[in-house]
């Protein structure tokens, strides 16, 4: 049987392309993984008769003076970042975190309106806005004070930030939408009453004192 | 035509299963421009060499066959078939042109080129999916490692736009529901168009169409909807317990109503 | 034993040894990332004054033939399995976001006509957007507003996102099949462009009179 000699013939014996293309499949398969993969596993993956450690022990030699190596532990295998660029990684894992739906809302209001002031975010959203809300909002660099209303009180009112439009991938922000073009793009499930603008309410001349950015 | 096919029918049709497919189908098309392009490509020829005139017979034989049937056709169908007609017209009577106006020639190709663009962006979308895809036929790391980023912040949040916009635009349709004003609709109660109809009628046995008693509401046209359901309901009532009579002659005619007479009544 | 990254160095102002540190630490951060990443993003994360531009090209020359390759998407770069290996990592493989047939035209239409308003998506569709088209593609990701137009009203525009070039296997929107030829027949154009031949609104065959033209 075929098989039989392939299993027994060493690495070199393979033509050039065949030996290339393993280690292909073998890279692939290593960098695609969810979790580090024993020789047994790999070898389940690969083509029967396939020299598993032959092939995994050059790959690891390509890889040892590169920026990821490819390390064993135990008897798994898995491409991880060279020990010395450690310094390019995080140290532990920052926490990824999905925005609250009501910092979301308040958020998107900001957005819309800004600036704008504690109590209007309110009146929109028909909720008191906790002040966790706010500070996670300020915690994501997303939202900034923006200055103080010239009104009884002088509220702070809040605005969105360069880093803001940065991750929203947006250019400016009158690139977001108005009502009429939430509508319109199936997003606005509601009649909007006439006297609402179709362009939400950007570029209204500041009523306020701005903040000293530098301050 | 043959005298031959007029005696039989089907072949009087020159292909009766393809138009019964597009029929049923109708439902199928997304706009007048689809339905078109369908058309065009049962024309059997490559798009450019469409005929924007036999296009134009073949879209309003369409449309009538289909109206003949009693079905509904949307309005943008029937604005592209008046166009059609118009276009028909400029076509095969290219004089007097109308001054300022594109000719009969630029008008097809106008709708030529509309065809043509809507026939492309089909290809290209067929050949976007036809792509090899990420999470499809290439993959990204299994195991990515977290980069240091350039705050010291513990966490990272994650919001996309999509998010942010249905987020904004669910709170605003709250806030639309909740300040409409909601016209306050005047209701006839049952119990008031009842004792209403009883005073009107009075003593009266004569047959009277119901619309004389409701004359003071049916000049008022927010009125004139309620009036009518809660007198019909209150008759009906008053039918049961034998208080009144209802004749109608044949749907849609005038109802008329009369006082049961008390001989009848307890007869 | 092959060195199988043969990367040719045409960057020689720095030492051979700085300049293979820049590539390894580009090869770390783009592995350990599974989203592309810009340019300005990795410029950010590497030492000053490295010639990104060069170093990212060279990197990609050097993956070219691996199982892994370098792929860029607009401006940003990620690390890819080679697609012809796809095969084997089928077990990663992905439900596929199943789009309707007007999402998938409109998104064609985005792609190609970019950056394209609502009303001129409709003028080609020849239909008004239904409920479940836009806004379904801006959940995908793939499409966002790109501004808006200096017309009256001034409309939204929208076009396509990193991930839309990242998920087709696009390393820019002029790779977009047969771009080129649309754009040279005239059916990206709003409007009818000059020159496009009038059909033949009688039905006659197309008339041949080749000889005109050098007329």
């Amino acid at each position: 049987m075929p098989d039989l000699f392939v299993a027994s013939s060493n690495v070199t014996s393979l033509s050039p392309e065949d030996r290339r293309l393993h280690l292909r499949m073998l890279e692939a398969i290593l960098f695609a993984a969810a979790a580090p993969l024993s020789a047994a596993e790999l070898a389940a993956k690969m083509p029967e008769g396939v020299k598993i450690d032959a092939l995994l022990h050059e790959l690891q030699t390509a890889y040892a003076s590169r920026g990821v190596n490819l390390k064993q532990a135990g008897e798994a295998w898995a491409f991880r970042t060279a020990p010395d660029l450690g310094f390019l990684l995080e140290e532990h894992r920052q926490e990824e975190k999905k925005l609250s739906r009501p910092a979301l809302e308040t958020l998107a209001i900001i957005a819309y309106h800004q600036p704008v002031t504690r109590a209007e975010i309110e009146e929109v959203r028909g909720v008191s806005t906790s002040k966790g809300t706010l500070d996670v909002l300020l915690e994501t660099g997303w939202v900034r004070p923006k200055g103080r209303r010239r009104t009884p009180g002088r509220p702070l009112t809040f605005g969105t930030t360069t880093e803001f439009l940065d991750h929203f991938g947006l250019s400016a922000i009158s690139d977001l939408p108005g009502l009429a073009e939430l509508k319109a793009a199936g997003l606005l499930n509601a009649t909007i009453p006439p006297g609402f603008d179709a362009q939400p309410p950007f570029g209204e001349p500041p009523t306020e004192d701005f903040l000293d950015e530098d301050g | 035509m043959s005298g031959k096919a007029d005696f039989f029918e089907e072949d009087a049709a020159p292909a009766p299963g393809e138009d019964e497919v597009l029929l049923i189908d109708v439902d199928g098309f997304e706009g007048p421009l689809d339905l078109l392009l369908a058309l065009a490509r049962n024309q059997k020829v490559d798009l450019t060499k469409i005929s924007v005139l036999a296009l134009a017979e073949q879209y309003l034989a369409f449309i009538e066959s289909v109206r003949s049937l009693h079905l509904q056709v949307a309005a943008d169908y029937l604005v592209m078939a008046a166009w059609l007609a118009y276009l028909k017209s400029r076509l095969l009577l290219p004089d007097p042109e109308p001054p300022d106006e594109p000719t009969g020639e630029a008008l097809a190709a106008r709708l030529a080129f509309r065809l043509k663009r809507l026939q492309a962006m089909r290809e290209a979308a067929a050949e976007l999916t036809a792509r090899e895809k990420l999470g499809r036929e290439f993959f990204a790391r299994g195991m990515p490692e977290a980069l240091a980023g350039p705050g010291t912040s513990e966490t990272r949040w994650q919001a996309g736009l999509y998010d942010l916009l249905a987020a904004y635009a669910a709170k605003r349709a709250r806030h639309f529901a909740s300040s409409i004003q909601l016209k306050k609709r005047t209701v006839i109660p049952l119990a008031e168009a009842r004792e209403r109809l009883m005073r009107l009628i009075g003593p009266s046995t004569a047959w009277t169409p119901i619309d004389q008693y409701l004359a003071e509401y049916l000049a008022r046209p927010d009125m004139r909807a309620t009036a009518r359901a809660s007198a019909l309901s209150a008759s009906l009532e008053l039918v049961r317990e034998g208080e009144i009579e209802l004749m109608q002659a044949s749907t849609f005619a005038p109802l008329y109503i009369r006082r049961k007479s008390k001989e009848k009544a307890s007869a």
